[in-house]
């Protein structure tokens, strides 16, 4: 197809995604990493916190899109119809999308994946963020600060220049403890190391994380621990970004208590992350359990049960 | 960059105003012997997932088939992550088959495809020719598959873990047990990676094979430099995308210049619509878009759409009459 | 784009500052059992011609080794043109062997090579055995070729055109005739275009070759999709370049795995230092850049530069060490 | 290799070509064609006209550099160290090229290949360009005439659009003939249909020309048949551009009457057009004459011969 701005391609439905030939509003550097802000208006409309996007990009050898988490979306104002992405530059696709210029066109697919599930009760909620991974909880935050909820926020990365945008995240938040591993920023260690703490004295309810997979999972397991719900963004190769390839699997427990493996770009990325099998995610798999899921699982705990958090997913 | 990025749009009509069709008057048919579709694009397996996916871009029927993932007797998981890594305008997969079963697939993705009113063309894989037979045999009287594509590219648990698709008698006998098993064509799905592909062809059209799919993945590797790690869980994958499309050419060619008879279908590559052409004019009969849809999810639709405009332009009545049709110097 | 194109050098100090060894102590050596070379990078047969076009951009002894385009007989003319076509990361060639045949090489091309004091690895190629024996007898007390290769992807005439490499009885006779008549070691290279590669190497060295070479060109083909005509005079040309690599990794690691004692020539699709290394990794133990001299001429000898840098910022006392060093996951 | 602008690789020999990382200076729409501007002060300085340079596009799914002429370069004056390339879009890499923005780098490798010789004696010349085969030719008629040579020229194109830039062949050379096949500017017909007349009214004594292959092969016959002298830039199919890949051969007949296969980029592009085999250009080639050539032919015309003009070739 020719390429020209605004170009959309897709069903009109509210939850379908569809392909926008975008313009470049903004490319800078936000601390350690790069902001990308493009027009694409029938892809913000659509989007949701925790969705990603899949950016082609037009690098010599390179031949997949890159996905990309939502890290805000504008639908009113002067910015309405546009979407930012904040990313990292770590091989040639990221590195490409540093050299686009104003005005240049991008081509994007998205909303993409799952969306963060919101509480379904008015909750305090506690957004873990490592690395670029706290983009899409800021704008999480946003949304659940419109919905009335109380938000705090653990925001934690190797070093200081690499903790995004720390005055966001006072701004979007109640409260916000920084962690870094060298210590200069915060509070020297990691985001596991104040959970407990902040937990409860923000009197969490729920907690959502996003940020490198061994984090993810120190998260799940410390939240396990504590008998808090948590949702979390993941990150797994993908070819496709839509669900058609099979190649960005990981292994998720069923109600019925067996381990499927699990589209992360249609499944997920967010998934419940009590239920991410992590010890199994290179284990050799047996034949499968049956595909239907069980019934509903019991819940034990005393705490808000997943279900009546997010009601069923 | 700049804003105005242009096409060179070999399809724009201007520059073959003389000769022009109507698009509408260009007769798209596909004509594979027994089975006619009403184009000659259709999805390379396990790269269409079951359909319903790519369904929520736009609507999946407008394809001249769909070609499911290959389907087990047996549901399967698949392969430990990672499963893919790109390659120089390709990329490698090893996703080990991981489907719903046969019976799975029978009775959760089969209905919405015939919901839909689609052409499915059923892929079947097995580790001995009775696991391929017993998966034909379940899809006997289903309806919406017009076609059973024999993905011969499965390691042959009585033969070394050798894949069928490496020997002509091996092919020759999954091939035999499915044809006595559907009476939809059977279309043998091959490997380039074997020292004679006629060989094999022919072996597996004597055995039953209504027509041949060229080609599957090549196999390859990654290693990453900096740790030595394979790239892919499994060591070795498929190759795929544009890179390969040069290998797919030349086997569709050589096939059906060995077998002008046969249909075929033709995969391995193909993005654009000059690829297309290209695939038809080596030979193909019906061409299968595979790794292309990961990079587009339109591709498929597009590529029906652009082809239809392509061949008005240039006076074109049918797609059928480039089948095959090269000019050597 | 903008003006500050920066590259991420993962061969940067800074990334590895703890491991390093000071560049100047690391060890390039290139063992290839009775050859050694002082550093791993060749270049591929027919990609550097005849050594001089080269040494007009850098001194081409910087390199462990010379490959020449493959010698004949009798001079060639090679095929009429169009003799090459542009594909996704890569390209296909039919250049038919054009050379100035193996007694104008000696008399003309070889003595600026001796001038030089270049290393060289004479390439040669012949439609039977006799012609292979032929070339090398006259080869065999040429000062500075320090090894031959055996280019076995030729038409076997007297096999219906099949080439040598296809089969490994065909492939060992020509080894076995030229193994006899020259003192230094003789390398087979081979095609992946095969159903089981290891077939023919294990042949090849049985009949006598020191080591191999893997891999050529792929099969492959290009139509213009407008004329119909196909973009090689030949029709069917070899595919190399990026595209190509992972199947040529995978060679390489295929026949190091069965083979682990025979120094191999690992070629295809290397352009960068990272890709160097992954061939050194899949087991290879002189490294042959071909295409991308195309793309750059500065390529072999920058590979050189950087192989030091890379190996000292991961404190690598040897590229040596990291032959056939792959972690499976 | 890192990429900054002013980089370049090579040895310091006059006649060496080099690798330049340029700076785009300019990138402009001229006429039906484009014109590139890029800083390369070492390769500047090494040009000489009816040479080429290859420059890499960073194109998707494109591997090699594309080969243009070089159309001007400037050594001296605010302009100095910059080299002028004039194309036309047709496929990927060039359509890459219009891209470029100002003070992009581009990687370029060059002189390459065999300029125009000139003639050892004060003679008329006549340039014959066609489409933007004039490019070349206007540097040429900057060099002829700063030697004190006349210069006449005959433009040849489809359309008036495709007649590149008039008003420089006008300034360029004593006088100049257009032709265009639809009449729109100049006389209607090619180049072949002026080049007698001309020739006789300028008094030519030789005859350079550079334009798609038809072109040049019916101005090398038209030349043959009027006993000029006559040299033409070839366009073959080039992947390496400096000699080492063999696929851009072309049948050129040597001294010796024999027919030998020559690389247009490093024997060429620039071949006396009398000895360019135009009907074995696909021929099916049988074993090779010996490789060295024979002695020098016999000139048996009363006009100046290949030697007198040329010099040794
Ligand atoms: C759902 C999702 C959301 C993401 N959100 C962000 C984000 O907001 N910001 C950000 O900087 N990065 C994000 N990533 C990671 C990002 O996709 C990769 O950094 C990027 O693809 C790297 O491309 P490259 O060409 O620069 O690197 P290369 O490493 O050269 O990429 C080679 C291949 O590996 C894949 N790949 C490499 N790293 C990753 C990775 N970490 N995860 C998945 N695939 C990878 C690439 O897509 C590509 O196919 C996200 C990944 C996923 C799956
Ligand atoms: C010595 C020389 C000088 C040239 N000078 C000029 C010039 O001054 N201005 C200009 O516009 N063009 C010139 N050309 C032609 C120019 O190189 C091609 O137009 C260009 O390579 C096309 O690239 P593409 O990607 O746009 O098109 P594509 O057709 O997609 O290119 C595909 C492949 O074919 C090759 N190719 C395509 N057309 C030609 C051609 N005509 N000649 C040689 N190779 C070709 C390309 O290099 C590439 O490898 C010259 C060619 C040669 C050999
Ligand atoms: C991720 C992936 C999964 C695949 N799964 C199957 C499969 O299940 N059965 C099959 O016959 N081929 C499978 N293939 C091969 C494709 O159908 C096709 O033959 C091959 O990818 C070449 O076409 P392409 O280059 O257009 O992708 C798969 C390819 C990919 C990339
Ligand atoms: C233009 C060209 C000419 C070649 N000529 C020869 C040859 O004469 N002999 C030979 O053994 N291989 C020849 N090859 C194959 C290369 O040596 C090499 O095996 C192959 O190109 C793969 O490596 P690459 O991808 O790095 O180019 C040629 C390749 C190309 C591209
Ligand atoms: S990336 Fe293809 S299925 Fe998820
Ligand atoms: S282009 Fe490679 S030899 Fe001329």
């Amino acid at each position: 197809m020719s390429r020209r701005a605004g170009q959309v391609e897709g069903r009109p439905d509210a939850d379908a995604p569809v392909r926008v030939i975008g313009e470049v509003l903004a490319r800078r550097r936000e601390g350690a990493y790069w902001l990308l802000s493009f027009s694409a208006p029938e892809l913000a409309d659509r989007a949701r916190p925790g969705q990603f996007v899949e950016i082609a990009v037009e690098q010599k050898y390179s031949l997949l899109r890159r996905p990309f988490s939502i890290a805000r979306v504008s639908r009113q104002g002067p910015a309405a119809g546009t979407v930012d992405v904040v990313f990292d530059v770590g091989g040639p696709g990221t590195e490409w999308l540093t050299q686009l210029a104003l005005h240049d066109l991008v081509d994007v697919v998205g909303p993409l994946g799952t969306p963060f599930p919101l509480p379904k009760r008015r909750v305090p909620c506690l957004l873990i963020g490592g690395g670029y991974g706290a983009a899409p909880l800021f704008y999480l935050a946003e949304e659940l600060t419109r919905e009335g909820l109380r938000v705090d926020m653990i925001i934690g990365a190797a070093t200081r220049e690499r903790i995004l945008n720390p005055i966001e995240a006072k701004r979007a938040s109640a409260t916000v403890t920084f962690t870094t591993e060298d210590g200069s920023h915060g509070v020297q260690g990691r985001v596991t190391d104040v959970l407990a703490q902040t937990a409860e004295t923000c009197r969490s309810a729920v907690v959502y994380a996003c940020g490198p997979m061994p984090m993810l999972r120190a998260v799940s397991e410390a939240c396990a621990e504590l008998e808090l719900p948590v949702q979390v963004a993941v990150e797994e190769h993908m070819a496709c970004g839509v669900g058609v390839c099979f190649t960005c699997v990981l292994p998720v427990r069923g109600k019925d208590g067996e381990v499927r493996m699990r589209r992360a770009c249609l499944d997920g990325p967010v998934f419940n992350g009590a239920r991410i099998a992590w010890d199994e995610t290179r284990f050799e798999l047996g034949p499968p359990p049956d595909v239907e899921e069980d019934e509903v699982e019991d819940e034990a705990s005393g705490r808000l049960t997943d279900d009546e958090l997010w009601g069923e997913q | 960059m700049s804003a105005d990025v242009r096409r060179i749009d070999a399809a724009s009509a201007s520059a073959h105003g003389d000769a022009a069709t109507e698009a509408a008057d260009v007769d798209l048919t596909a004509d594979l012997g027994r089975l006619t579709l009403p184009n000659p694009i259709t999805t390379a397996s396990g790269c269409f997932a079951s359909g319903a996916e790519i369904d929520r871009f736009y609507d999946v029927t407008d394809l001249g088939a769909i070609t499911v993932k290959s389907l087990t007797l047996e549901p399967r998981q698949g392969l430990p992550t990672p499963r893919m890594a790109e390659t120089p305008a390709g990329m490698l997969n090893a996703i080990g088959l991981q489907n719903p079963g046969v019976d799975g697939w029978l009775e959760r993705d089969l209905p919405w495809l015939q919901g839909k009113g689609a052409k499915v063309i059923a892929s079947i894989a097995g580790n001995t020719p009775e696991e391929f037979r017993d998966v034909a045999r379940r899809l006997r009287r289903a309806t919406g598959v017009v076609a059973v594509e024999v993905n011969l590219s499965c390691p042959n648990v009585e033969h070394r873990g050798l894949v069928f698709a490496c020997d002509p008698k091996a092919s020759a006998e999954v091939i035999t047990a499915v044809a006595r098993e559907v009476d939809v064509p059977v279309f043998a799905k091959l490997t380039s990676d074997v020292t004679d592909i006629v060989a094999v062809a022919q072996a597996c059209i004597e055995a039953g094979a209504s027509g041949l799919t060229l080609i599957n993945t090549l196999l390859g590797m990654s290693i990453d430099p900096e740790t030595g790690r394979t790239r892919l869980f499994n060591g070795y994958g498929g190759l795929s995308g544009p890179a390969i499309r040069p290998v797919a050419v030349r086997n569709v060619h050589q096939v059906h210049t060995a077998l002008p008879d046969v249909p075929i279908i033709g995969t391995g590559g193909v993005r654009t619509i000059e690829d297309v052409i290209e695939m038809v004019r080596a030979g193909a009969s019906l061409v299968a878009v595979g790794t292309a849809t990961f990079v587009d999810p339109f591709t498929a639709r597009d590529l029906v759409r652009e082809l239809r405009t392509w061949l008005a332009a240039r006076g074109h009545t049918s797609v059928a009459e480039l089948r095959g049709s090269v000019l050597a110097w």
